[in-house]
């Protein structure tokens, strides 16, 4: 007996868009950053429910190289906002405004 | 429903097993080091002396067995100003949580029957046991980390960041070590494993995994232990350098529970490596049916009794295993903190995915696992 | 799975989730967003992805979050003070998520997604399966990834490494001549 | 007059080119670094190794039936649809007569330069242009259609400018050089008109090449009309590049180039290419009386107006120059009546000869320390002896005193002129053998007799120049002395050798009148005698009389001096409406008002409209994020509709 579909769309959806509500508003990067993640794993568990409901495995390959590439971009971005971090002394998104006119 | 409730019940005794066996390895801690140093040891608190009117030797047993439990629990629960109080609490049990949890996946006895219904005596029968263990292990971190963090003590900061650095290095040459033991037992369910442990070859050795993985026993006692942070590798707690290292600012429960994850860790280590390396529950040379010795002679025995001495088999090898565990703590002096690493980094990783290669090749050459 | 632990989970994750982004203390955070990774691993779970919901736990719960741990704590980052970022951005920002979200449930609830859904083959989710996915149609998208990962490692490295002693007195060196050739 | 020709391949044409090529390479590469020993090594030796390969390419002519030619091809050059040409190159015996003309005069002009360059901080980037000029030189001489021959023509165009003004910190030079080069483009303009010309009536005939012998060939093709057309083009091409009526102005000017250039370039070469041109085209303008007789015309009044010129002006080089235009427009009266032969011929001799004239002038002005006002010399004979004599020498083959060089190449060409029925051109050009002897005597006297003007300062480091100097000004002096008699009159010894052996390529002249040859050249000479003479009773024996005769004459003396204003002329109807239009109407109106007027409104409207613009980038990424958030909300919005519908 499984979830109905619709539950965990409309859970991933939601998730999702806490997501993307914590990258609008926080100003730390890194608590941005957690936020991509989340969007992340709302992305994943679309994937996983759509593939579990096709019976197919290529949702869950997906999410397999979604996570790889997840910890590739944590370790590189994480290595940045340190580098940021030591030369600026802040992590906040709206003190690191340098890319602009 | 029945499974369930079984499963439970099952699950719960494990987990008291456990933590019996982390009281023992408390116990071993004291009388064992004691007699390994050549000293009396706790000796204390025996109620009335009775048992040196008994003429009994005193095992201090009583002090180190409920005295110190109760002084602990009943010890005053201490924040230090600064703290972050919710994580500061919630730390020790996120660290011994996972502990706990992993006990369950254990498979601590072949099936016994009871008024005609089987159950399979491990509390949670899964299929992906082996990923479950280290999902669980690498949970285990946050408890020790958030620990340190959240003493507001620098002490205990850099404990908690030994500790965590140290587990999360010593995960992977784990984990390395496990995929091997998964490729060489083809399966990820520890009681398959086990069953695949049965039986002899060339009709008296036992078919126990020590003899074909020597190196990931090697590589998986090692971790373990580190996993523990146990002696040699108790850099987190490192007395003379950190006092208490993450536990500093704990007291009374929280402090307990912190040994208690240390101990019961230890003990999860010896389960695991018993059910990877020491055929579990198995017997040597017992069968359904009863023993058959090496000479050939049979002794039949009844299914229920099977059942039981393969419990007691699986207890007496984990107990020895601890022991063992103890031995080495109380023979091997700490290492430094590079040397740790080192160690991790640049032995124990390499030789488990060498070990790894060397599996998969003889695996596939000798067509199929086992 | 059923479904009463489908709506725990449900709550679970979204909880920890919106403790995720309403939280001030970053570390806070970080507990959340752990608690809606494990949630979102057991659903992988009960969707018999079991392979996968493991692999989350191991490698996102157990891995990545511990990297944000470190992170946190070299910056020694504590709870912020005051109100964080822009209030207008935080007002039109929840509004657009609001619509998002609205379109999203509308985008995904209707019955056009009910897929009809007859049990999983045998083995489904379990790791032969997804090896033998991964290592036949996704072979090469597989050894691109690990290509991936390695340039990752060496990039953080590079970006988060100190310059040591000896290269800083190169670098001053370096500038040295340069200023002395500027001068000829 | 289409003869079969068969053209036998030969690399001793490659190797021509080839050795200029390499000197120009090595000069311009290496020249600067390796110093003066290795560019004075190289520079000449290149053009001697060219001359030797020329030699043999002579060698090679001379030994092949008459008509025959050695062709050289490298490769298919452009291949437009049908239009087809190769870069190939051909030499029959008029080309073989020039390249021994331009690689052994040009050798020894390049061996006097090692001595008259040798305090020139340039040495290197002199010698660089020199080789250039010769290769561009060969290659005209030597190219098989004509479209190669234009390359050339351009080439020593460019190099004629470079040299012009190779002292470019000096303004005035550097304009007269871009003077120089301006005027040829006029003439060029012509002469790419005329080789469209030429194309288009081939094309139309099915003739897609401009091949000489496939022009030549298919010659018949031309009418009258398109052959006057394309003839009177190229003849402008021709004023231009030699130096004729109208366009004659820049030669004078180009005479601020180091003096090597003028005797090689503006003497002995380039300025000859015309003449070459017309010779080399001659089946065409045969076709055109007219062409040819405007050709004649133009060239008579050329040599007149120049050698009036040439009497009065002061500057030893100016003199030099007016009467270099004076002798081109001998040439051009020689093939404009026919006689291209006798014009080839005065090519020739007047080569050797104006180019010892230069040289020897060059002697002089370096003698003199850089001094060229005639007026502050004199009396020069016993400090430059060799350069008197070999002067001396030069001028009287150019006054066509019997033996000498000249003499016979002149008398070729006014007995041309007489006999195609020009009778009064012909006049006019023994009236200029007239001038031509005063002016050069003048020149003569006013320079090496009469008593010094030389400043003292001057007079104490008067020098003979170095050898490698004079060593030129003896070869071309015995060149200039003898170089006439491979051209004797008819049926006196080996007769009009050269005629003969150029028959082949310009036919024989075909004389409409008949006259005694005997006659027109006493008259001739005769002429150039008195006007020597009249030299020698101005110069020397009443020196004062030139004063008085000029003080007299006042008006007309001036307008001589002023070189009859022809530059103010030319400033007055062209070059002031041009820079009117240009400035006012095209600068300022069109270019400055209109184009610019847009670019910079067009600039200035993007500039505020992102300034705005700008506002929305303030760098911070949540911001970004909202607006893609937004992106997002189009985009499922969009989806949305798909699916509902």
């Amino acid at each position: 007996m499984m979830v109905p579909l619709p539950y965990l769309m409309a859970l991933s959806g939601a998730i999702f868009a806490i997501g993307v509500l914590g990258f609008l508003t926080r100003r730390n990067i890194l608590v941005m950053f957690m936020s991509v993640e989340l969007m992340l794993n709302a992305v994943n568990l679309a994937f996983i429910a759509l593939g579990s409901r096709l019976g197919t495995m290529d949702g869950q390959v997906i999410v397999f190289f979604v996570m790889t590439v997840a910890a590739a971009e944590a370790a590189v971005g994480l290595a940045i906002i340190i580098s940021i971090f030591r030369g600026r002394e802040t992590v906040h998104a709206d003190d690191l405004t340098l890319l602009r006119w | 429903m029945a499974e369930l409730i079984v499963g439970a019940i099952e699950a719960v005794l494990m987990i008291f097993i456990g933590l019996n066996l982390a009281v023992f390895l408390l116990y071993f801690e004291r009388k064992g080091s004691a007699l390994i140093q050549d000293r009396v040891g706790a000796n204390r608190a025996s109620i009335t002396g009775l048992g040196r009117k008994l003429g009994l030797p005193n095992l201090g047993i009583i002090n180190t067995l409920v005295a110190d439990p109760i002084k602990l629990f009943t010890k005053e629960d201490f924040v230090p100003a600064g703290a972050d109080h919710f994580l500061h609490t919630l730390a020790p049990f996120i660290a011994l949580f996972p502990v706990m949890i992993t006990f369950v996946v254990i498979p601590f006895g072949d099936t016994i029957t009871f008024g005609g219904r089987t159950f399979g005596l491990q509390a949670a029968p899964l299929n992906a046991a082996a990923l479950y263990l280290l999902a669980t292990i690498g949970i285990g971190v946050y408890g020790v980390s958030l620990g340190g963090w959240a003493s507001n003590n620098r002490w205990a900061l850099l404990g908690g960041i030994r500790a965590t650095a140290q587990m999360i290095s010593y995960e992977i040459a784990m984990g390395l070590a496990i995929i091997a033991i998964v490729i060489t037992y083809g399966s990820l369910d520890l009681q398959a494993m086990v069953r695949m442990q049965g039986g002899v070859w060339f009709g008296w050795l036992p078919r126990w995994g020590i003899f074909v993985q020597p190196l990931a026993f090697i590589l998986l006692l090692t971790a373990g232990i580190a996993e523990s942070k146990r002696v040699p590798f108790d850099l987190p707690e490192g007395e003379s350098e950190l006092i208490l290292g993450y536990m500093l600012e704990y007291s009374g429960g929280k402090q307990a529970a912190f040994m208690l994850t240390d101990l019961a860790e230890q003990a999860l280590v010896a389960m695991l490596l018993v059910t990877f390396f020491f055929g579990g529950w198995q017997v040597p040379w017992l069968y359904r049916d009863g023993f058959h010795l090496p000479g050939g002679a049979i002794v039949a025995l009844a299914p229920l009794l099977v059942s039981i001495a393969g419990v007691v088999a699986f207890l007496i090898k984990v107990v020895i295993l601890c022991s063992f565990m103890g031995l080495i703590r109380w023979t091997l002096p700490r290492f430094r903190y590079d040397q740790l690493m080192k160690l991790g980094w640049k032995i124990l990783v390499p030789l488990g995915l060498a070990n790894i290669l060397i599996t998969a090749f003889v695996v596939v050459v000798a067509g199929g696992a086992h | 799975m059923p479904i009463a632990l489908f709506w725990f989970l449900a709550a679970v994750s979204l909880i920890s989730a919106f403790g995720v982004v309403l939280q001030r203390n970053p570390l806070h955070c970080l507990l959340a967003l752990i608690v809606t990774l494990l949630a979102i691993a057991v659903l992988f779970i009960g969707e018999d992805a079991t392979v996968v919901g493991f692999l989350q736990a191991i490698v996102y719960a157990g891995a990545i979050m511990v990297l944000f741990l470190f992170v946190i704590w070299l910056l020694n980052l504590r709870a912020e003070m005051g109100p964080t970022g822009h209030l207008g951005l935080k007002l039109f920002g929840t509004i657009a998520v609001a619509a998002m979200f609205a379109e999203l449930m509308a985008f995904l609830l209707p019955p056009h997604l009910q897929i009809k859904f007859a049990g999983h083959a045998a083995g489904y989710g379990s790791i032969d399966s997804l090896s033998q996915t991964l290592f036949s149609e996704y072979l090469v998208a597989f050894e691109v990834t690990s290509v991936l990962l390695l340039v990752a490692v060496i990039g953080a490295v590079a970006l988060a490494r100190r310059s040591t002693a000896s290269e800083i007195q190169e670098h001053a060196a370096d500038n040295a001549r340069k200023e002395r050739s500027a001068a000829q | 007059m289409v003869t079969t020709v068969v053209n036998l391949p030969s690399s001793a044409l490659a190797l021509i080119l080839l050795f200029p090529a390499l000197g120009v390479l090595f000069n311009l590469f290496f020249g600067a670094r390796l110093g003066r020993r290795a560019v004075s090594i190289v520079g000449p030796g290149v053009m001697f190794l060219a001359f030797a390969a020329a030699t043999w390419a002579l060698v090679r002519l001379f030994m092949l039936p008459p008509g025959d030619a050695l062709t050289f091809t490298l490769w298919p050059w452009i291949e437009a649809g049908r239009f087809h040409v190769e870069l190939a190159l051909r030499a029959d015996t008029l080309s073989g007569v020039m390249i021994m003309i331009v690689t052994g005069v040009g050798a020894f002009i390049h061996l006097y330069s090692v001595g008259y360059m040798a305090h020139d901080e340039d040495f290197a980037r002199f010698f660089t242009y020199m080789n250039l000029f010769a290769l561009s030189m060969l290659i005209l001489v030597l190219a098989s259609n004509l479209l190669m021959m234009f390359v050339g023509w351009e080439g020593v165009g460019l190099c004629s400018y470079l040299l012009i003004a190779f002292w470019y910190t000096n303004p005035q030079f550097a304009y007269n050089g871009r003077k120089a080069f301006i005027v040829n483009r006029v003439g060029d303009a012509g002469f790419i008109l005329g080789m469209l010309t030429i194309i288009s009536v081939l094309s139309r005939g099915g003739v897609w090449t401009l091949d000489f012998p496939t022009i030549q060939a298919h010659v018949a093709l031309f009418t009258t009309g398109t052959a006057t057309a394309a003839c009177l083009l190229l003849f402008m091409g021709a004023t231009g590049k030699s130096a004729q009526i109208p366009l004659y102005v820049w030669l004078p000017d180009a005479m601020v180039g180091p003096t090597p250039v003028s005797a090689l370039i503006h003497a002995a070469t380039m300025v000859t290419a015309g003449v070459y041109m017309i010779a080399r085209l001659n089946f065409l303008f045969m076709l055109s009386p007219d062409a040819m007789t405007v050709v004649a015309t133009v060239g008579a009044l050329t040599a007149f107006f120049a050698g009036t010129i040439a009497i009065v002006q002061p500057d030893i080089k100016k003199v030099l120059a007016y009467s270099t235009i004076s002798q081109l427009g001998y040439m051009f009266l020689g093939v404009g009546s026919g006689a291209f032969a006798a014009g080839i011929f005065h090519v020739m001799t007047h080569a050797f000869f104006k180019g010892l004239l230069f040289l020897c002038a060059g002697s002089v002005i370096h003698a003199m320390g850089g001094e060229q006002d005639m007026t502050k010399m004199g009396a020069l004979r016993k400090h430059l002896p060799i350069t008197f004599w070999t002067m001396l020498i030069a001028t009287l083959a150019i006054s066509a005193v019997p033996g000498f060089s000249g003499y016979f190449s002149k008398d070729l060409i006014l007995e041309g002129a007489y006999e195609s029925g020009h009778v009064w051109l012909w006049g006019l050009g023994v009236l200029t053998a007239g001038i031509t002897g005063f002016y050069m005597f003048r020149l003569i006297f006013m320079t090496f007799f009469g008593e010094s003007r030389v400043e003292p300062e001057k007079l104490h480091h008067l020098h003979e120049s170095p050898p490698s100097m004079t060593i030129p000004l003896v070869v071309l002096a015995i060149a200039s002395a003898i170089g006439g008699w491979v051209g004797l009159p008819k049926g006196l010894l080996w007769g009009d050798a050269f005629a003969r052996f150029l028959s082949p390529v310009v036919g024989n002249f075909r004389p409409g009148v008949e006259a005694s040859t005997l006659g027109l050249s006493v008259v001739a000479t005769g002429v150039g005698m008195l006007g020597i003479l009249l030299a020698y009773v101005c110069y020397i024996r009443m020196p004062g009389l030139p004063m008085i005769v000029a003080w007299r004459a006042k008006s007309l003396y001036q307008v001589l001096l002023d070189k009859y204003y022809i530059d103010e002329f030319y400033n007055l109807i062209i070059t002031r409406p041009l820079f009117f239009v240009s400035n006012v109407i095209l600068n300022r109106g069109i270019d400055r008002f209109m184009i610019d007027g847009t670019v910079n409104g067009i600039g200035a409207t993007v500039r505020s409209g992102s300034r705005l613009a700008r506002r929305s980038e303030t760098g911070n990424v949540q911001h970004y994020a909202f607006v893609y958030v937004l992106g997002v909300l189009g985009v499922v919005a969009y989806y949305l509709y798909l699916v509902r519908h």
